[in-house]
């Protein structure tokens, strides 16, 4: 059975050819590797291929699907992609083709500026809303050209993560 | 002698501070807010005082509560740390009616320096070079336009009360006073209450160059040389070294010399940092003083072989200074690297959450100051500096490789931070050369967001670990947790449909 | 140039040998046994070669399996680290052979020094003072009476091939004469393979101070002070110093004089210690020199300001000295505290296990080198040694300070270890006052074992924690976890018939 | 309902009177502790006692009955005891009291010597047999005076933990 692993915007087949103890034998798009597989804590893993050293840290990210992965050199995002995955990624396409966007704010802060009302026409990477959270302001832009179809916010009001600021139509 | 101090902060500096007087044998007293009963200076601490809700204005700026919490736990100093009350004069002023030691400059020292105007004036009157500009407060937009016209285009509009890199603007057009004006004016309201603002002309390609100063009660002042400070984004330093790559000794001499006047014309007391601009040509000029430990301090503590928090308690003791002047040495380089909490790919916004783990660079050379634990939730009302990694090498070369291997063993899961952008930095030609200016991230952003290249075979390593570890979870998986995979599908429905309106 | 290392070690030593290679951009390779598939040193190299089953002398002391591993990873030079093969010198000579570079003294250094007897020899001849005793190995039980009865009670019975005091006995009258050989002997025989022993006449109360020295293939030898080690359980270092309490700079100049000398009369080449015993009245005795790099290495590093693995490995790389002595100093203390998997209240039996938890001290003036992680499971076949703790101060009492607070933080859970042993001798009084020989364990044990009193109602505090947890767990308790309770009743009911038979 | 507690060699009796939320009132020995308990991870937990801060930190061993528990100054090990553990005590007691004892290794390691052979009367202290393991030796002596009826352990054996070595009969 293989599955498709997700690094960063790499998209990779992956299938467990055979495993003995320790003894990994594995292919990532095709390419075989023989490997010496131990993991030594929660979600920690050493690996040996060819002598050569990997130590993996993963660190799951809501769930079971999806990790922060990283070794002594670099860090990564993974996402295992299954049935689901592929279910929401297709949706995703499909919303990004969409004609409408929600504005939000990835982190919980406070409005201090709404910079656009209902109806305003605005261009792209216009600044529609600034929200301030650790001592810092930010500023939200408009992805692309488009009305103002609705702001959800007031100036001075608290936010959560991921609340909706404003909703565009794009022209 | 102080007994008990009460650590009027929070974070990575409140920790650093209770860890000096522990050692000197001196109880401490955290206070915290409602968001950080469970940070760590309040397990780290004796005691511990909740002083009010979680944003600072009600809490770590409330200097009644802080008073009170002085006076229930019997403290008989106050540590203000960095930031909040450290540069506040009527705070300062405040304990000394109340009979508890501020451990820090008198309130007539911090509010000479606090107000940049007074401090340009007093600067200029002890002979220390000042940057050209204005020496009055601007009150109305018409003079602002009349002043930079004379001065000519660059110029700088600040916030009288500033500091931090707040309330700050630059002009270069006449365009865009007005605006400009404005909004320097909104910030310094908000940020000190204060929205009086003065005009400087505006150094290009300048070098951020502070000196350290030690001052006691009996007269005695020694300055512990520089920190280059221009690695700065948005105004906010990033990495600190010593000595810094551009000084020569003289030119370290003559700065230091002028830090000790720009002290000594405030009769100042206990550490402070007095700051300098320096151009193209090596012309430096007086910028500001901080009146208060800098966040930076511990590069200087490992190239002079100082511990500063020791020093201000003994001043603040009434102890004469040991150290001497003539023995005060730098050995060999220090660098800090500030860890923030704050995503680099996303216009470094802050990033509060959960820490879920920590690994922490050990071994020869590297020093560690940190404020967060895995488990640890970091809020959102503060400042996202989450710990500080100070590392030293024999010579600037030395501190550099030192720097490659303590910064590839950090890692910090759960929040997004700054330490592969710090590594970016690390690896850039202009700073390994030593050759950059306060524009330096600014001119090399592209470049620095650059993430190390992936070494043999390693992501399909980290492709195959991922997955045998997803392959494990599934076999292990409870019912329970199959439930909680399905209410994914469901979370999913809710959000596409708010995202279709 | 080096450009690969092979690291022929395991534990701290081998994590801190590769740090400073990845500093200096040098590729790494662990070896490593059946025990230590999961060992630290593995998981940080960038390479990893098994190299044999868990018992030293089929993994670590295989000569042949090591330079198998070196030339298949094609490392072109072996670190030996201390113990194991770093003072073997047929090892040395293998790599010579092989064409690999051994980063260490020569076959004939490391022989001559090996060997106590030639070792003694030499340093009459070069003029360095040693303890009065015989100058050959003695062969017979015969012999051996009457030499000790001519040098007269009590005298020391030393290995020749000795080292980390293994193989020495203490003989106070006659009657214990032959015992005492029997067992120094069968010890030597078993760690060193070599039974040949000399007598010394036993020094009371003595120091145990050593210099480390460098020595590059040009001919200039510098030496980096004294490291005062009398802190000892068993011939075993517990806590070294430096600066040593009881040198004055006379003293510290003669000794680090004749140390240089020591070295030179062996035509020495890398990074060594020439160890000195020091009596009541301060005269010094050449005791024996360590032809590698020391365990407390890092209180010299921290206070003259090298790394002394980089040192090492510019000398293999035939780079003449940047070091030079008249430019050495010492800038304040340097303290290290030996972490053992040990049980301090059961006669400091070896305590192998699996760790835990562990909280490692942070902040200013500390070092940690460790190579134990939470999960990790210390093996039994080799040193108990598990970290090391490294504090600075400016001068003596600000690094006895620090060391309080620091140890203080110091947790390691799930093996037995000595962290609150190393507590007691910290704050014992002769330990405070500098007044201590390698007796000062011994003599006070009682004193040293005690734990520190419990503060406020902290007992109280503890109980109620513990249960509270404790009705946590019951609450949440799956029925898979309530049968694993029921089979401690079971697992009790056979210990119960065993312990009755 | 309460329980008894034990902290190294001291036995407390505690009663947990009422909680609300992070507020406790525990009795110690009919001491009352008003206390903000509060958990901040796996086995950690920060108390506020009349202001003073306590970090305690607690490892299980074997099993939910038994910690190491450790302070910022101190370590301690405790117990909680129930029915359990009372039966197990009572029946230590009446081992204690025998006349027999098995001398066994708390670590695994090696054989080096055996000092006593069957039969042998062996005076109180007197060594029995030598374990190495991490390069120390590590002498068993005998409790008390006695007879030792069996050596279970050859010389240059591998033992394991808790493994028996010598069996005694006290006189």
């Amino acid at each position: 059975m293989s599955y498709e692993v997700k690094l960063n915007d790499r998209l990779a087949r992956v299938e467990v050819i055979n495993q003995d103890g320790n003894q990994l034998l594995v292919s990532v798009d095709g390419k075989e590797y023989e490997l010496d597989f131990v993991q030594i804590g929660k979600g920690s893993y050493s690996i040996l291929h060819k002598n050569r050293s990997y130590n993996v840290e993963l660190i799951p990210v809501n769930g079971i699907k999806r990790y922060q992965a990283h070794t002594l050199q670099n860090s990564f995002d993974v996402e295992i992609i299954d049935a689901e995955s592929k279910y929401i990624a297709s949706r995703k396409r499909e919303h990004d083709a969409a004609d409408e966007a929600v504005i939000s704010s990835p982190i919980p802060g406070r409005v201090v500026s709404i910079m656009v009302s209902e109806g305003e026409t605005v261009e792209a990477g216009q600044s529609l809303v600034i929200i301030s959270a650790m001592k810092m302001e930010s500023e939200f832009r408009a992805p692309r050209a488009g009305k103002v179809i609705s702001v959800m916010v007031t100036e001075g009001q608290s936010v959560e993560a991921r609340q909706e600021l404003v909703l565009l139509e794009y022209s | 002698m102080i007994k008990k101090v009460l650590v009027a902060n929070r974070g990575e500096i409140a920790v650093r501070i209770i860890r000096s007087c522990r050692e000197m044998d001196i109880r401490t007293v955290a206070v915290y807010s409602d968001a950080d009963r469970r940070a760590l200076h309040v397990l780290y601490a004796d005691e511990a005082f909740h002083i009010g809700p979680s944003p600072s204005a009600d809490s770590y700026l409330n200097i009644d509560n802080i008073i009170k919490a002085a006076r229930l736990s019997g403290a008989d100093a106050i540590h203000p740390g960095y930031g909040f009350l450290s540069e506040n004069a009527d705070f300062s002023q405040r304990c000394k009616k109340e009979g508890i030691i501020f451990i820090g400059p008198s309130p007539s020292a911090i509010s000479m320096m606090g107000d940049k105007i007074t401090a340009r004036k007093t600067m200029l009157k002890a002979g220390v070079p000042v940057v050209p500009g204005t020496d009055d407060r601007i009150t109305s937009d018409e003079q602002a336009v009349k002043v930079i016209k004379e001065t000519g285009f660059p110029v700088m509009i600040k916030a009288s009360a500033g500091g931090g890199g707040k309330g700050m603007r630059l002009v270069s057009r006449e365009a865009d006073i007005r605006s400009a004006l404005r909004s320097a004016r909104s910030e310094a309201k908000t940020a000190f209450g204060d929205d009086s603002v003065f005009i400087e002309k505006y150094i290009e390609s300048p070098h951020h160059i502070e000196f350290q100063i030690l001052a006691d009660s009996h007269g005695n002042i020694v300055q512990l040389f520089e920190r280059e400070c221009s690695i700065q984004r948005r105004h906010q330093k990033i990495i600190e070294e010593t000595p810094s790559p551009i000084l020569n000794p003289e030119m370290r001499k003559k700065m230091g010399d002028d830090a000790i006047t720009a002290a000594r014309a405030v009769d100042y007391e206990g550490a402070g940092t007095v700051e300098f601009i320096v151009d193209r040509d090596r012309n430096y000029y007086f910028l500001e003083m901080n009146t208060r430990l800098q966040v930076e301090h511990p590069i200087t503590e490992r190239v002079v072989g100082v511990d500063l928090v020791k020093e201000q308690i003994n001043i603040a003791n009434g102890k004469p200074l040991r150290l001497r002047q003539k023995e005060l040495k730098q050995h060999g380089h220090a660098i800090e690297f500030r860890v923030y909490a704050e995503d680099p790919e996303n216009n470094f916004m802050p990033a509060p959450g959960v820490v879920t783990h920590i690994d922490i660079p050990y071994g020869v050379g590297v020093r560690v100051d940190g404020s967060i634990y895995e488990g640890f939730e970091i809020p959102l009302y503060y400042d996202p500096l989450i710990a500080k990694l100070i590392v030293w090498g024999k010579d600037r070369k030395d501190a550099l490789e030192r720097s490659r291997r303590a910064l590839k063993e950090f890692k910090i899961a759960g929040v997004r931070n700054n330490l592969l952008f710090l590594g970016g930095i690390l690896r850039s030609e202009g700073f390994v050369k030593g050759e950059y200016t306060t524009h330096y991230i600014d001119e090399n952003r592209d470049i620095l967001m650059k993430n190390e290249k992936c070494e043999d075979h390693c992501e399909d390593i980290v492709i195959i670990t991922a997955f045998m570890e997803y392959l494990q979870k599934v076999k292990k998986a409870s019912p329970k947790e199959m439930t909680a995979i399905k209410n994914n599908w469901k979370d999913y429905s809710r959000v596409r449909s708010v995202l279709k309106l």
